[in-house]
């Protein structure tokens, strides 16, 4: 599974260019101020450009994309800032689908994830404690369900009653038993906590038998590489619109740009967004390498690049003085969103942690 | 600096904690405590909960009905507020504009304000800044003309806080079009009831409106809101900088978020084990405690220094850019350690009725302090310009 | 045992005043040559001036100096690099002959430490396992010892052999049994390396009874606590020379001192500085007050102290430029000092654990 | 960039560490192991080595007698030299002078020096520094005036490497009282044996005096020593600046230097845990773990970017900057790590017949590695003058 670089540069051009006509800083405050918190039309569009069938085999029509290529795209989403649930829904659950579901339930739910009229989403989180299925019943509560807002269904992780072995259900989102409380996070995009009291849940039987703790491990470190190339498409906008803010502000008579200081600093921004590229490319290289490497690189890359973005959206907002901290640059919109990647499949510490023992105990 | 006036500090600071669990309503101590933003009326029932314990302008000479406070007991008491998370002390009247009317006003001036800004009867706001000059004054370009009893004002304010409740401005105006930057500017006082004042609000990451735009067109201003002399605003306004500087409350911020972030630390478990006893969240806030030490170890020495006279005009530089840097590091670590919480936007979605909470009771609306003092290495003087006096005046360079 | 401010005054004024006239840093160059890393005649004037007995009872001639007296003195030691050993020999080894010295023992020493003719260091690093003591006979090794080279005697922390327990025992430097390795360090003064093989020692037996084990801890706290005054002078003496060479040092036809990069960096310096005076003064005052809060502002302020010099001095080289490293100018010798200084009486990991562990156990 | 260039680079690291096993002396190879100071005839006999197995030019073109090696093989080369301590490869003939030799230089200069080059048959320095020109070359006053058929030249180079054992100086100088600081700069050969030319060594903090001050007064040079044409040294400086960009021993020596700590850290116990299994030290480690992953995938990428010819010309500067950043912390833990050896200034003091050991066997010397390289941030474009020129051409500040 490598997609071809033409494929590759289509995918970014096209996505790139939809955001320059229909995504502009001025039209996302359209997409910001609807309660759902991401634009219907955008994600149907994305359906029409195929980004909902990255992840889908070929002969279901998708384009069997692998890190690069969903790279690719999430870059762009992440210099533009998109709402929708690109991560979530079309990588995320419909990754995990693909890994654990049956052929069955894979054809049930496949095109209607590939057409965007379904939101899939994985209730991953186990900080109140992990979810018990017993049968086709499941109990438990679920935090920071990430756009649970909107699904249509969850994938919700839990373990069996009997087992004690990991599972992955599936549920409905007007199931009866499931309770829901949405909420918005400070990057404008929709949440859920859910409770899980008995509902009805289908277990995903993948025909591989692959374990669903080996595959749930998977999909975390699919996600968070994914969320490293978002990662540094902001931090490259964020390098630019700064840099640019350095040569057109004038303070004391002269551009805030000329102050060696500030030169000093955006230097260090620029060999950030460096590190942070190289980073990114080889924690997407590690993915489709052998196992033995990939902790080490995946949640190093992770861990660095968490950090490294922090300083270069502390700097950009502070080169921008008081405007930073508003809602009228991106610098400010930026900064809220790179806080949200940031407790997104695990943190800085849980990461840096894992590098850690991988890289010292070889 | 002399035992006694040690002593009397101390004291002050024992008067505060106990104002603060006696005297103090339980509603605004929640408020604070939980982080809520407070309205109009929150805020001026606190400048009136303080001018009762006679502490609004303490550090006013006493004949004026303050305390003639030392730099020491003004650090203490601004000090101890922060730490118990009480809302600060607006200090647009009480500190600011209040100091420069009882230096260079005239006796009807301060007859007319001292009064009002003591009791915050009336709610003062800032006119400093402008598009073009933020932390650089000399870019002034609202104008004052004089027109007979009165003079004509054109121009704009930005980053003014809490313009859309102040009844008056204390602002920075050009009264003389030929002048050098620095000397045609003067010191003028406006009521915000004026034909012509328009306030327009600036949304800030916290959500809020708290600074605004002011846009004064053909705005006439009595000549008698002059404050001394034409010309001289960049005095005054020096003056004013300077009676600013015991920024005890960044010592005091600074030590409350890092009391929250190591309650939430003890309390929380990660994999069974306490985050405070974690090696890498240990450590990290064991240097944040480390710096903390060395930033109020500092900054008593800084404040001794300003009470026997020895400063070397550093030393409020330095709390401010220790202070903030410190604060705000402190603030994202405690923001990342609370996880689904700290990204959580409205306060509300913390708890909601048969739902597990997404993080701890008093931690609710932290997010928005972090947001809102993501500025606070910008706003006052920026790190960099502070660094850029301290190299020019102390090290000479 | 407050000493009082007209003291320390004086204190402060003399040690200035002698290095003026004869510790210059050219001067310094002739003790820098000498096999024994040191000057016999600034120590036999140190003697003259008191120094040497600052430490000792107002009875027996000294000043009974307190950590604020003996941080003036120690502070002027830092800045003009004197490589006598002021704190081996008349801080610890005298300090710690009089907490746990009989009233004999002290008799019998105190007169040659007042007058210089008696080094005597403490050898206390177990790096190479403690020392043990069986009646008067001890063996064992003892690595690092400062100025080990030039000691008449030795007090050697060690613990005995029947009860376990610490002692402090004293052997002379040409004892039957002990064999000793000079070397020099790169500050250029010397150390030993010692092995007991059944040396003869005197245990030190003080009237007051106190354990050896908390006198030693005593010790090693004061001797901290004057490292870090030595090092208030050091970086002192760090900022005031780059600062200046920041006005005089030309490039590209201005100052270097006009570079705005170089000017936030040196105002960052002089933050530091003001830091370590801060906490050199706390850990003065902790030493004297309750010992609860001891621990947390002896080894919080060397930790600080030992980073916060390190950064000051390679902003130092580095603002310098290659004459930085050279032999020629102060700064080059200022680094080397603090190299050793921060491998004296407990690193920096080593303060900053017991730093966390008392501040978060409160 | 090819998959075949990439498979000879992984071909060329194995034949290196082949070398090192095999081939080198297992003195020189114990002496660097142990980090012990090298003489001249160990740096000279290294030097032969290495032209011998074809490598001392092989970054030259292949008529000249070198491999036309690509940036990725030279990189990987210096790389995998570095990471196994072995000597450095002294630039000045090979990678400096050499190249613009063969650029610029006349057919007789050519077979007059490139040979001499290749196999270090000739011993070379460079002098481009003076007191009032460091890393500001303009500043340049050392005067070559011509009189007949050669220049008279007089004037004061400073911190050039190895000049007591130069045979021939490389050196800019100033051609034109009249012109503009860089266009009267030309390019000249100094043979130094020449009268009038005196060599003083500085001493640097590690105890040794491998810079120096070189003094050149009324030294005749014949004329076809100059380079290419008068006028015109700046250019042939900046092709030589552009000629050594590899910068593949930075990554190099960094990985070496963390690999000497996490290997002591493994070996030593501190109350009975491994320093390496210490939360403060272990996260530490792992830190330096983690930047030199970002710097050598980012060197990587940059070396890419150099085959590719899609180099945006902050690359060589990005591997300097985090490169040396990375390599004096790392050393600076691992001499506190070291303790008492850490401090110990002669490298015999670790060991004494029947006294115990200062500290571990092949870590003699790493001290003096340590105050060579603390120069490290400031020889060869200091990070101030790196930082200022990616400024100007990359971000167009």
């Amino acid at each position: 599974m490598t997609t071809d670089l033409e494929t590759i540069g289509m995918l970014r051009d096209s996505a790139a260019r939809y955001a320059d006509d229909n995504y502009s800083f001025h039209q996302r405050w359209a997409v910001l101020e609807q309660p759902e918190g991401y634009s219907r039309q955008a994600w149907s569009d994305f359906a029409e450009f195929g980004f909902l069938a990255l992840r889908l085999p070929e002969d279901d029509g998708g384009l069997d994309a692998d890190a690069v290529a969903i790279g690719a795209v999430m870059e762009i989403a992440g210099s533009r800032l998109l709402m929708e649930p690109l991560l979530a829904s079309a990588i995320v659950g419909t990754g995990l689908l693909l890994k654990q579901g049956s052929a069955a339930q894979k054809a049930a739910l496949l095109p209607a994830l590939a057409d965007g009229s379904l939101v899939l989403v994985l209730a991953d989180d186990d900080e109140a404690g992990p979810c018990v299925i017993d049968g086709n019943r499941i109990t438990g509560a679920k935090l920071g369900v990430l756009h649970g807002d909107i699904a249509g269904k969850f994938l919700v992780s839990a373990i069996d009653a009997a087992s004690g072995a990991a599972v992955v259900a599936l549920v409905d989102a007007d199931a009866a038993g499931l309770s829901r409380h949405n909420y918005k996070l400070v990057d404008g995009r929709g949440a859920a906590t859910l409770r899980l009291d008995g509902a009805v849940a289908e277990r995903l039987q993948p025909e591989s038998g692959q374990p669903a703790a080996a595959a749930l491990a998977d999909i975390r470190d699919e996600a968070t590489v994914a969320l490293c190339a978002e990662t540094l498409g902001i931090v490259r906008s964020l390098v630019h619109t700064t840099n640019e803010y350095l040569k057109v502000r004038k303070q004391f008579g002269k551009f805030i740009g000329s102050n060696q200081a500030l030169q000093h600093r955006m230097v260090d921004c620029l060999l950030l967004q460096e590190e942070v590229r190289a980073l990114t490319a080889a924690a997407q290289q590690a993915l489709a390498g052998p196992a033995e490497g990939r902790v080490r690189i995946v949640s190093g890359a992770r861990a660095y690049i968490v950090t490294a973005a922090r300083q270069v959206a502390n700097e950009a907002i502070q080169m921008h003085g008081g405007v930073g901290v508003t809602d009228e640059v991106d610098v400010s919109h930026y900064f809220r969103r790179l806080m949200v990647i940031a407790a997104l499949f695990g943190n800085r510490d849980a990461h840096f942690a894992r590098f850690v023992d991988a890289a010292l105990t070889a | 600096m002399s035992e006694q006036l040690r002593a009397r500090a101390e004291t002050l600071r024992q008067e505060v904690r106990d104002f603060y669990a006696t005297v103090m309503p339980a509603e605004l101590r929640d408020k604070a405590h939980r982080h809520q933003v407070l309205s109009k009326e929150d805020y001026v029932g606190w400048m009136h909960l303080l001018d009762k314990q006679g502490w609004s302008v303490a550090h006013w000479p006493e004949a004026l009905g303050g305390k003639g406070w030392s730099p020491l007991e003004r650090f203490a008491f601004e000090d101890e507020l922060a730490r118990l998370g009480c809302p600060w002390v607006i200090p647009f009247g009480v500190k600011y504009v209040g100091p420069v009317i009882y230096a260079f006003g005239t006796d009807a001036q301060k007859q007319r304000f001292l009064p009002g800004i003591k009791t915050t009867e009336e709610f003062w706001a800032q006119g400093y800044s402008e598009p073009g000059a933020g932390s650089d004054l000399a870019g002034l370009r609202t104008m004052a003309l004089k027109d007979g009893d009165h003079y004509v004002v054109n121009g704009q304010k930005v980053w003014t806080t809490y313009a859309q409740w102040a009844d008056w401005l204390f602002c920075l105006v050009r009264t003389d079009r030929d002048d050098k930057p620095q000397t045609g500017i003067s010191f003028l006082l406006i009521d915000m009831k004026s034909p012509g004042v328009t306030v327009k609000p600036i949304r800030t990451m916290d959500g809020f409106a708290h600074v605004n735009e002011v846009w004064l067109e053909d705005v006439k201003v009595p000549a008698e809101n002059l404050i001394g002399e034409e010309g001289k605003g960049w005095t005054y306004a020096k003056f004013l900088l300077k009676n600013e500087r015991t920024a005890g409350a960044i010592v005091g911020w600074a030590w409350h978020v890092l009391d929250r972030l190591k309650k939430h630390a003890r309390e929380t478990r990660v994999n069974g084990v306490a985050l405070i006893d974690q090696p890498l969240m240990r450590n990290r806030i064991g240097e944040y405690e480390l710096r903390f030490m060395a930033l109020e170890l500092a900054a008593y020495q800084a404040v001794t220094a300003m009470v026997d006279g020895t400063e070397n005009g550093s030393e409020a530089s330095l709390i401010k850019l220790r202070g903030t840097e410190l604060y705000q590091e402190v603030m994202e670590t405690l923001v990342e350690a609370l996880g689904h919480a700290g990204v959580a936007f409205d306060t509300e979605a913390l708890h909601s009725a048969g739902l597990p909470p997404l993080g701890p009771d008093d931690t609710g609306g932290i997010l928005k302090d972090h947001f809102y003092n993501r500025a606070a290495t910008i706003f006052g003087g920026s790190s960099e310009i502070q660094r850029n006096i301290v190299a020019k005046v102390v090290l000479g360079l």
